[in-house]
């Protein structure tokens, strides 16, 4: 049976690999004539253009402020960054820009950098004269890096190259020691053997604690919001927005009109002009959510109520969230994890004087009343026990 | 773990609000998105799995220096009002499947309906509910339904099926030929008002109600005897004695939910009440009811006539009617005559039969014992089950005679469940149009030409009228999930009227029902029916009825079976599966049925003398009358000289669920005149093979003298409270522990359940199921004994093999304070909380079973495959019945963990609700009140037989009936503490000797 | 020196200290044969069939098994108390008889250690391998976590983990430390290139110098000392697994002396099964004796009565205790479904080991060889009566099963037995199998030549 | 000669060597070790060694192994996460006893076994210095110091003293190589 297969293998071998290279030769031909399609127009009013790849180079070389694109003015790239970064910054990114002017009228583009309506524009952009060919350029060059995708944060490796190291020492050490002995001085075996050991425990504890754990954690969001501005220096109440969390187990993400009850008459922000504000304008009239990053996750297994903590516990939101309000881009504060929750459940106090629910623990009522105990613990009522959050 | 959607921002990105149009495109595509893998296949990650593994490959996860995954959380772009992401919400509506009805309400939680719960302003059912209705929210996300329109299998849009059905009915209504609706009985007033528009859209058209379980023979006889072709309501409350010949009142006759509830009143003693009903039932086959009876008489079906005819001309004399002539019969009904008469007008004398001569006789009976405007209520009968065997019949004929062009069929699915199929499926070629209207896919819809999905009822707009006055509406909790439409809306359409189904409800009820309401305006009256689900007027019974005509007595007494040895077949209806409308619902294929304790199949019940004599055993298959080959079980209690097969199974085409389970069995209906009988003499009963396995999840049936069930008569109970309860103050005084206990300085949960009122219907096992996302293992898993009910009804025989004593208890985890589980578990997965609760860290368990080993009572249940698809290893899914598919897991709980593959898991004592509900009373500043948390078990009961609340709370119901002589704990003598009582068990029956 | 003429003589033949090193180092020095080679590649086909078998239990799940809602341990416990049963001869010889000054230990004690390590090591899978969550198993050691949970030491299966391991580690020091000198032997006199450096690493450094021999006694005394109790110690928890269960047939105070006794007569079954063959194919006659083998019968025997006595007395306590559940299950044992299995564990641990009374049967090796492994059958039979008809019959009748291994629990079972052999050949190869130094070091108290001489001295004198 | 040198004497029976070794001894002759393929008794006693203080490590081993483990049970379940099992109180005396005396053994064999090796200096690793590679077969050895200012004469004298006892050969050593051992 397996020798007829493998004949026919061998005997088909040939138009196998006939028809094998046909779909190859094809596949590249269909693809080639897709770029062609595709690549380099630019509209400008009423006007195609064509671009050259040697124009593009050169767009990309006036973006990034090789050729200047006016006098006075720096280059694009000097504040729409290119890359992936993982602070806030206000402007947006050029990934961000080519998502909204992606394949649009070049016309729009130098109208918005020539004689643009937003204040913060009308301030940072004072002064810009770009022509129309410039603006060609540049609406191609965006196109461009709207087809080669989202930037992407790049791994880092270096701890494991260091894991590694680390390892193959300690076991070249271990080796020499037993065996090999070309050093002399035990001493030194001893100190590599051991400092690796303590490394290898060490980095292997860490990063195994770490597996699902996301402290720090804070992503980029698809709109540049500022719980800084929002609840630092406007003082908004966090359960404005989050206002289901006195009431249900999640806090609740606001809708896009809860967004809007402001935005609605805030139309350009003080930092970030108009372009993130708008993110909500056409969520809304796209009919598209706003598709945001969650921050804060728990495993599945772990069952946290909003309500009990903030709505019954009376929590600040800030002893678990920490100082959202001087965040500009929201972090993880705490690592979430059981330990965590149970230094609390362990050290904080029961609210037993003004919840009438309590009334049922009569026992300690009347230790306090008599001044046995001044206070009582979530502990104390069960607040370690498994099925207060799983279940 | 797994846990599915803990709030609606993880998932949801669309407003669901019912009806609402505006969103409907967005809506579809963002439903089909919830089921197209790329959402929910978030599964395990790879880090997950990393972490399952732990230290030893930390390395590797340094190495991937991988990301967690992103999780999105998407808010609504306009919140609606009643939605709260994360908390529930729960809507009144009503369950009418044709055959059950009940008042219900749907938990909705994130749009998505998760649970039914019994409505308990309804005074019909009062809050129960059965296995079936609590299964039925399983039934919606059911992925064999019909995504939309078809013509002649080909997908196609509702305007063009419209457009074809409206066509060709104009067409068959021109030519003169008949067109049929072939609808089960229909107790909606507007239902019944669409069909009127399109009969009078369509002269030849007619309406034909049809019920695949059918009681004609009470509609015939009631119409003979009383002139009113009804099925009357009963009230098994005011009985003093029941006698029943055949009806399963308790499981599947009638309106059990409603029945059970009035049964258990009459047999509850924890109220001060002193005296409990005494129930005699006839029966061939052990029913759920029989099994509950105080005496139990197993009879041949064909005695069933005799022996009533001579219970009445024993009665007779004492009223002064007449007697007529009457074979003798093999039963002294000496014995429940006197009864009878001695409690006369709170008696109550029912039948199951379809015989309207049976039916007569028994009319007559409740007649001259005066139970008309006492436990029968002609006046307010049940609506439904109005289907006349007759009507069908001669439905069948003209169709065979060529007569009729059209046929649409609205939730009825005779090619499957009616006698003669293969002559209707053959007929039905010649019609012109056939429309199924029907919301599961099933034989009849696969044999029709158009399919126009009917939406299933939790996503329709309907109203319904159970008993004249009593009205409920049902509402959509959920927008159509596929391209479905409510059946009436096409009814509505095919006629020509522009108003959907909604405002024509409303439009209906501001005309025929408001006016009989007080409410000040129509709005008001409205929103309150809707909050409540039910509207109901107060109904007088006046049943003042005229003696049974003479004539009509003397002719049902003109015609007896002759009795022979041959042996009779019974067809009889399952707890889970009835008629096999629900047959692909895997909850109700895995609900054990509460007699035979078999899942996931039928079979033949055979008498074990009968079965010696046959040199049958149980597993062995046999073939009836050489046409069907039905696997054997030994049943107990089954009448000799007899057998019983349920009806239900063998489906064809239902979804993979239902189809190849158990075998069809409606072709041994008896016809006679049309009228079917489900009892039939059969020719011969051959082995036929050995080896079957049939899945029972009890296999040993004796208690062996242990007092685990603990019972009294009546009589003994009276004289001594504690009677069969002895032992417990003497074990009590024995419980002495070297340490000192654990004190529950809060709550103190606990539970009693009165055995003298569960009637072992399983809705708890189904609640519980639904309630706490337990897997369905299949019937191979259920073999090996790896089931997973937290809640088992266990039953136990005692007596004669013959017509033995049946008992029944409900079994879950008891909670014990000093719960030998605890101790041995390693790694503390398992220990007592601060509020007496046995509690489970699924996510510490590590699987060694030792706990299980350990439990007195078995109640913990082990995931010995990954049954949910919440294992990180992949590709090892143990997954029969599909509810890992995507579609089926929206029914899961989110605030229940998804468990793994290798935990140990069992009941919880329903923890998520007492955590919402003392939640509740802190945000609302006040203490809990007892009665506020109800356990998915408790909640579901029709019989109100389980009571939870806080042991710690002198008041509580709970502590009262833990103080009653009557409680008891199971196997309290090992001193486990348990937290679970139960209430002995009282029959109405004489001790034995 | 006097020697009791009623002792037999330990080491039989013309055996001077060169001769003791070079028949015992012989299989190592020299190639190994066909039959070797024949002997592992069935053992260890069988181990990876067994691994196979165990890497589908922990991918698919214990439903792999025939394990159900009642009877929640099968064979893997059967086998985990076998095995560790099993285990108990060896350091029960060196340990309890060096304690008793018993020198026929010196010729079994070194494989009987051995066997104790792999028996322990095969016991060891099961607990793994028989948990749901293999891969969390880690969750059972009581480390510092940021989760601030413990483990539970109320728990008789924590305790095991503490008493397998330990006895384990010790044990294997124990015989590792025994084994020191040996393998300077092996080094002295291993000639092959790979091997010799090998041995020179692992013996640690070792010459036989007078103050390591002196230090090293007291050591092996005392760790002795430390080992007696502690084999007395593991089975005796492995028997709280059962013992402080509620399960009726597992809840006795009987079960620890019961277990270890049990234990140690299942030890020397199978340490005589090991034995008897190895002396044949390793021409080891005139160090293992017709007299060893007797010795060790008559431990066999002891013990066997004794575990003959403690299944009467749980009959007996059983009906004596008046409790029902009880008495239903010693009731259900004998005469129940499972029956078969109660009588093939009271005929092959009860009734055989009585004929050993007889002295010709006693000094029978094959007659000694064939009850061996009747008594490790029967013993694995006692095990699994325990474990699977105390649960499958327990209290409330409705939850009873039946329970029947599958495919994968028998393979798991053989492959067990596939690791143990293999890693004994293995041994065999490697290492000695009679402790050299020890049996030097009694050679002139119980060798037949220099007794004989010793003898004819003192008659002509 | 300023070297220190060493004597190695054989013998081929426990019995000579040990009458050897008295004789030596009597004769004040520095021993500076004796090689046995086997434990030869009473050899440490004729040298007048000490009783070896193995025990008493274990002692304290088995001490430590016990308080750490009985006291961490204690903490555990008294002080840090105080968990109701099965109604037991937290501090479950007897459930504590077989993990604290699995502890105690565990303890004490390992300080044993470890104070073993690192007294006698042997261990994974550890250089062997052969001085015969039938020393541990059938052949014992007396290492006899020569001391550093030995002539000739002293050596032969002390050569002739050996030999007398019984001894089948006897070889000159420099120490150097010893000195690494001890």
């Amino acid at each position: 049976m397996t020798k007829r297969i493998v004949e026919l293998i061998f005997k088909h071998f040939r138009l196998a690999y006939i028809l094998f290279s046909l779909l190859f030769a094809f596949s590249q031909l269909i693809h080639a004539e897709i770029n062609d399609n595709n690549n380099g127009l630019v509209q400008f009013s009423d006007t195609v253009y064509q671009i050259p790849d040697f124009d593009l180079k050169k767009a990309e070389r006036m973006y990034y402020g090789l050729i200047s694109l006016s006098e006075e003015a720096p280059a694009c790239a000097d504040c729409h960054y290119m890359n992936y970064i993982d602070t806030i910054n206000w402007n947006p990114s050029t990934y961000e820009i080519a998502l909204k002017y992606y394949k649009g009228d070049a016309k729009i583009l130098l109208d918005v950098i020539n004689t643009p309506r937003g204040k913060i524009l009308n301030e940072v952009h004072a002064g810009y004269e770009i022509s129309e060919e410039q603006a060609v350029l540049l609406q191609a060059y965006i196109d461009k890096r709207y087809d080669s995708g989202e930037p992407q944060k790049k791994p880092v490796i270096n701890n494991l190259i260091l894991f590694i190291l680390v390892n193959i020492i300690g076991f070249a050490a271990t080796i020499d020691l037993l065996f090999t002995r070309k050093i002399k001085f035990k001493i030194v075996h001893l100190i590599l053997i051991i400092g690796a050991a303590i490394f290898i425990t060490r980095t292997m504890v860490i990063e195994s604690i770490k597996i699902g754990r996301q402290q720090d954690y804070a992503p980029t969001q698809p709109i540049k919001f500022s719980h800084k501005i929002h609840a630092g220096d406007n003082k908004i109440d966090c359960q404005y927005c989050h206002h289901t969390a006195e009431t249900s187990k999640s806090a609740g993400i606001p809708s896009s009109n809860v967004c809007l009850n402001c935005h609605i008459l805030i139309v350009e922000g003080t930092k970030s002009g108009k372009f993130e504000i708008n993110k909500i304008t056409e969520a809304q009239l796209n009919n598209d959510p706003i598709e945001w990053v969650k921050v804060h996750n728990l495993p599945d297994h772990v069952f946290f109520s909003h309500a009990q903590h903030v709505g019954a516990g009376k929590l600040d939101c800030a002893e678990c969230h920490g100082v959202v309000e001087s965040m500009d881009l929201l972090r993880q504060e705490n690592d979430l994890s059981m330990g965590w929750c149970l230094d609390c459940h362990r050290t904080r106090k029961v609210d037993f004087k003004n919840n009438e629910y309590y009334a049922l623990f009569e026992k300690y009522h009347d230790k306090i009343k008599v001044g046995e105990i001044d206070s009582v613990m979530i502990e104390d009522i069960g607040g370690t026990d498994c099925m207060k959050c799983h279940y | 773990m797994n846990k599915y959607w803990k709030s609606k921002e993880e998932k949801q990105t669309e407003t669901r609000v019912p009806g609402s149009q505006a969103n409907r495109d967005k809506e579809d595509s963002s439903l089909e998105m919830l089921f197209s893998d790329s959402i929910i296949s978030s599964g395990a990650t790879r880090r997950d799995f990393l972490k399952l593994f732990g230290f030893s490959i930390a390395s590797a996860a340094i190495a991937a220096s991988c990301e967690q995954p992103v999780r999105k959380a998407i808010p609504y772009l306009i919140k609606p009002e009643e939605i709260t992401p994360g908390k529930a919400n729960y809507y009144a509506s009503s369950y009418y499947d044709g055959n059950d009805y009940c008042s219900v309400l749907v938990k909705v939680r994130d749009g998505r309906p998760i649970k039914i719960e019994g409505n308990k302003l309804s005074s019909v059912t009062g809050g129960g509910t059965n296995a079936r209705v609590q299964a039925s929210v399983l039934s919606l996300y059911d992925e064999s339904r019909y995504k939309s329109p078809t013509i002649n299998g080909e997908i196609v849009s509702w305007e063009e099926a419209d457009k074809e059905i409206i066509n060709r009915l104009n067409i068959i209504s021109d030519s003169g030929k008949e067109i049929i609706l072939l609808s089960n009985t229909v107790i909606s007033p507007s239902t019944k008002a669409a069909i009127d528009l399109f009969l009078k859209k369509y002269q030849t058209a007619k309406h034909i109600q049809y019920d695949a379980i059918s009681a004609s023979g009470i509609l015939e006889a009631n119409k003979a005897t009383f002139s009113k072709e009804v099925v009357p309501s009963y009230f098994f409350d005011n009985a003093e004695i029941i006698v029943s010949f055949g009806a399963d009142f308790l499981g599947t006759w009638l309106s059990p939910v409603e029945f059970t509830k009035q049964y258990a009143q009459t047999r509850s003693l924890t109220e001060g009440q002193k005296r409990i009903s005494k129930h005699i039932q006839f029966e061939t086959n052990l029913s759920l009811t029989g099994s509950n009876a105080d005496e139990r008489i197993p009879i041949k079906p064909s005695e069933e006539k005799t022996i009533l005819a001579n219970l009445y001309n024993n009665i007779a004399p004492a009223f002064g009617a007449k007697t007529f002539k009457s074979p003798e019969c093999n039963y002294n009904t000496e014995v429940i005559t006197r009864e009878l008469i001695r409690h006369h007008a709170k008696a109550l004398v029912i039948s199951g039969s379809n015989d309207v001569q049976v039916q007569i006789i028994v009319n007559a009976i409740n007649e001259l014992l005066g139970s008309y405007g006492s436990t029968i209520d002609l006046d307010n009968p049940l609506q439904h089950k109005k289907g006349n065997d007759t009507d069908m019949h001669n439905f069948i004929e003209s169709l065979e005679n060529g007569n009729i062009g059209g046929v649409i069929f609205y939730g009825t699915n005779p090619v499957y469940d009616y006698p003669k199929s293969e002559i209707i499926e053959e007929n039905l070629k010649n019609c012109d149009l056939l429309v199924s209207v029907s919301t599961e896919k099933n034989e009849t819809s696969e044999a029709c030409i158009i399919n126009c999905p009917d939406s299933h009822y939790l996503e329709s707009w309907n109203d319904f009228e159970i008993k004249p006055g009593k009205y409920s509406l049902c509402q959509p909790a959920i927008r159509s999930i596929f391209n479905t439409r409510q059946a009436q809306d096409s009814l509505l359409k095919w006629s020509g009227e522009k108003k959907e189904y909604i405002d024509f409800i409303k439009a209906n009820w501001q005309k025929n029902i408001y006016p009989e309401s007080r409410a000040s305006d129509f709005f008001t009256f409205w929103n309150n029916s809707l909050h409540d689900g039910i509207f109901e007027l107060k109904s007088i019974n006046k049943s003042v009825v005229t003696s049974v005509p003479v004539n009509i007595l003397e002719s049902a007494f003109n015609f007896f079976e002759k009795s022979s040895d041959n042996i009779e077949i019974v067809l009889y209806e399952k707890m889970s599966i009835g008629s096999g409308k629900n047959a692909n619902n895997p909850w109700l294929q895995e609900m054990p049925d509460p007699v035979t304790t078999a899942v996931w199949d039928n079979y033949i019940c055979i008498s074990p003398r009968q079965a010696k004599e046959k040199n049958l055993k149980t597993g062995d298959l046999a073939i009836i009358n050489n046409r069907i080959t039905i696997p054997v079980l030994i049943q107990p209690g089954q009448a000799y000289g007899t057998i019983a097969v349920a009806l239900g199974y063998g489906r064809k085409s239902s979804g993979k669920v239902a189809e190849g389970v158990g075998q069809n069995i409606v072709s041994f209906y008896q016809m006679r005149n049309g009228v079917r009988f489900a009892y039939d003499t059969i020719s011969s009963l051959e082995k036929a093979g050995t080896g079957y396995q049939i899945a029972k999840t009890q296999l040993h049936h004796s208690m062996e003298g242990r007092a685990i069930i603990r019972e009294a008569t009546i009589e003994e109970y009276l004289k001594n409270n504690n009677a069969g309860n002895e032992i417990h103050k003497e074990i009590e005084k024995h419980h002495r522990s070297l340490y000192k206990e654990h004190e529950f300085s809060g709550h103190h949960w606990g539970m009693t359940i009165d055995l003298n009122k569960c009637t072992g219907c399983s809705a708890c096992v189904v609640a519980c199921m639904s309630e706490n996302n337990i897997p369905v293992v299949g019937k191979n898993e259920v073999l090996r004994a790896h089931e997973m009910h937290w809640i088992r009804i266990d039953r136990y025989y005692k007596g004669n093999e013959e017509n033995p004593q049946t008992v029944r208890q409900p079994v879950m985890c008891q909670h014990c304070d000093d719960a030998p589980c605890e101790n041995v578990c390693p790694v503390a997965a398992t220990n007592h909380s601060n509020e007496g609760i046995n509690q489970m860290a699924y996510n510490r368990c590590i699987g060694t079973r030792y706990c299980n080993n350990n439990c007195p009572y078995k109640v913990r249940r082990f995931n010995w495959f990954d049954y949910t698809k919440a294992d990180a290893i992949e590709n090892n899914t143990v997954d029969p019945a599909g509810m890992t598919l995507d579609l089926k897991r929206m029914v899961l709980n989110p605030d229940v963990t998804v468990r793994a593959k290798g935990v140990i898991e069992k009941c919880s004592f329903c923890v998520q609700r007492i955590q919402e509900k003392k939640l509740t009373a802190k945000l609302e500043n006040r203490q809990l009140n007892d009665g506020d948390i109800e356990t998915a078990c408790q909640q579901a009961c029709p019989a109100e037989a389980i009571v939870f609340g806080d042991m710690n709370d002198p008041e509580s119901k709970v502590s009262k009936h833990l103080k009653d002589p009557r409680n008891y704990h199971l196997l309290e003598e090992l001193h486990t503490l348990p937290s679970v009582g139960y209430l002995t068990r009282i029959s109405n029956r004489k001790k034995e000797t | 020196m006097y020697v009791s003429p009623v002792r037999e003589l330990l080491i039989k033949g013309d055996k001077n200290y060169k001769k003791v090193t070079n028949d015992i180092t012989k299989p190592i020095v020299n190639k190994p044969g066909k039959l070797w080679f024949l002997g592992v590649s069935v053992t260890s086909l069988a181990a990876i069939i067994g691994l196979f078998a165990m890497f589908i239990t922990v991918r698919d799940g214990i439903g792999m098994w025939g394990v159900n809602k009642t009877v929640g341990w099968g064979w893997s416990i059967t086998n985990l108390v076998w095995w560790i049963g099993i285990g108990h001869a060896g350091t029960f010889i060196s340990a309890i008889l060096l304690l008793f000054r018993q020198k026929w230990r010196t010729s079994i004690n070194r494989s009987a250690e051995a066997m104790t390590i792999f028996a322990v090591m095969c016991a060891g899978i099961f607990p793994l391998i028989h948990m749901g969550r293999l891969p969390l198993g880690y969750f059972i050691l009581p480390y510092p976590s940021t989760r601030q949970l413990w483990v539970n030491f109320n728990s008789p299966l924590l305790w095991d983990v503490f008493a397998i391991s330990t006895y384990f580690l010790v044990s294997l020091l124990f015989w590792y430390m025994g084994l020191l000198p040996d393998i300077a032997t092996l080094r002295d006199n291993v000639k092959n290139k790979i091997l010799k450096p090998v041995y020179k690493f692992l013996s640690f450094g070792w010459t036989g110098s007078v103050r390591h021999w002196s230090r090293h006694e007291s050591m092996s005394l005392i760790l002795a000392g430390l080992a007696a109790p502690l084999v007395l110690s593991v089975h005796s928890i492995v028997s709280f697994d059962f013992a402080t269960s509620i399960i009726p047939g597992w809840h006795t105070t009987i079960f620890p002396p019961y277990f270890v006794s049990g234990a140690i007569f299942s030890g020397f079954a199978m340490v005589l099964t090991l034995m008897i063959v190895a002396r044949k194919t390793m021409n080891l006659t005139e160090y293992i004796t017709v007299g060893h083998i007797e010795s060790m019968n008559k431990i066999i025997i002891t013990t066997g009565s004794i575990v003959g006595i403690a299944y009467i007395t749980e009959l007996f306590m059983a009906w004596y205790s008046g409790v029902i559940y009880e008495r239903f299950t010693f009731y259900n044992r004998a005469l129940g479904p499972y029956a078969w299995a109660y009588w093939i564990m009271m005929t092959c641990n009860v009734i055989s080991p009585q004929l050993l009374w007889i002295r010709k049967l006693r000094r029978s090796i094959l007659f000694t060889f064939i009850l061996s492994i009747f008594i490790n059958i029967g013993m694995w039979f006692e095990r699994f009566v325990i474990v699977v008809t105390s649960l499958h019959r327990d209290y409330l009748p409705s939850s009873w099963q039946m329970y029947k291994p599958t495919l994968t629990e028998i393979a798991i079972f053989a492959g067990s037995l596939g690791i143990f052999f293999t890693l004994f050949l293995l041994f065999i190869r490697f290492f000695p199998v009679i402790a050299i130094a020890e049996v030097k070091s009694i050679l002139k108290s119980s060798g037949e030549k220099q007794v004989n001489i010793t003898q004819n001295l003192l008659e002509n004198e | 000669m300023n070297k220190n040198k060493y004597l190695k004497a054989y013998y081929d029976d426990d019995g000579l060597l040990i009458k050897g070794l008295k004789s030596l001894k009597k004769e004040g002759v520095e021993i500076l070790d004796v090689l046995t393929p086997f434990p030869v008794h009473d050899i440490d006693k004729i040298l007048g060694y000490r009783r070896s203080w193995i025990a008493r490590v274990g002692f304290i081993g088995g001490a430590v192994g016990a308080v750490i483990g009985f006291g961490f049970q204690v903490w555990v379940f008294t002080v840090d996460y105080p968990l109701n099992i099965g109604g037991k109180p937290f501090l479950a005396v007897p459930s504590f006893i077989p993990v604290t005396f699995e502890m105690t053994v565990l303890c004490a064999a390992f300080a044993m076994v470890f104070a073993f090796l690192i007294r006698s200096k042997i261990g994974p690793g550890a250089e062997p210095f052969i001085h015969d590679e039938r020393s541990t077969d059938d052949r014992f050895l007396i290492l006899v110091g020569v001391g550093k200012n030995a002539t000739e004469e002293t050596v032969s004298e002390l050569k002739n003293k050996i030999s007398n006892t019984g001894a089948q050969g006897i070889v000159l050593k420099d120490d150097v190589e010893l000195s690494k051992n001890y």
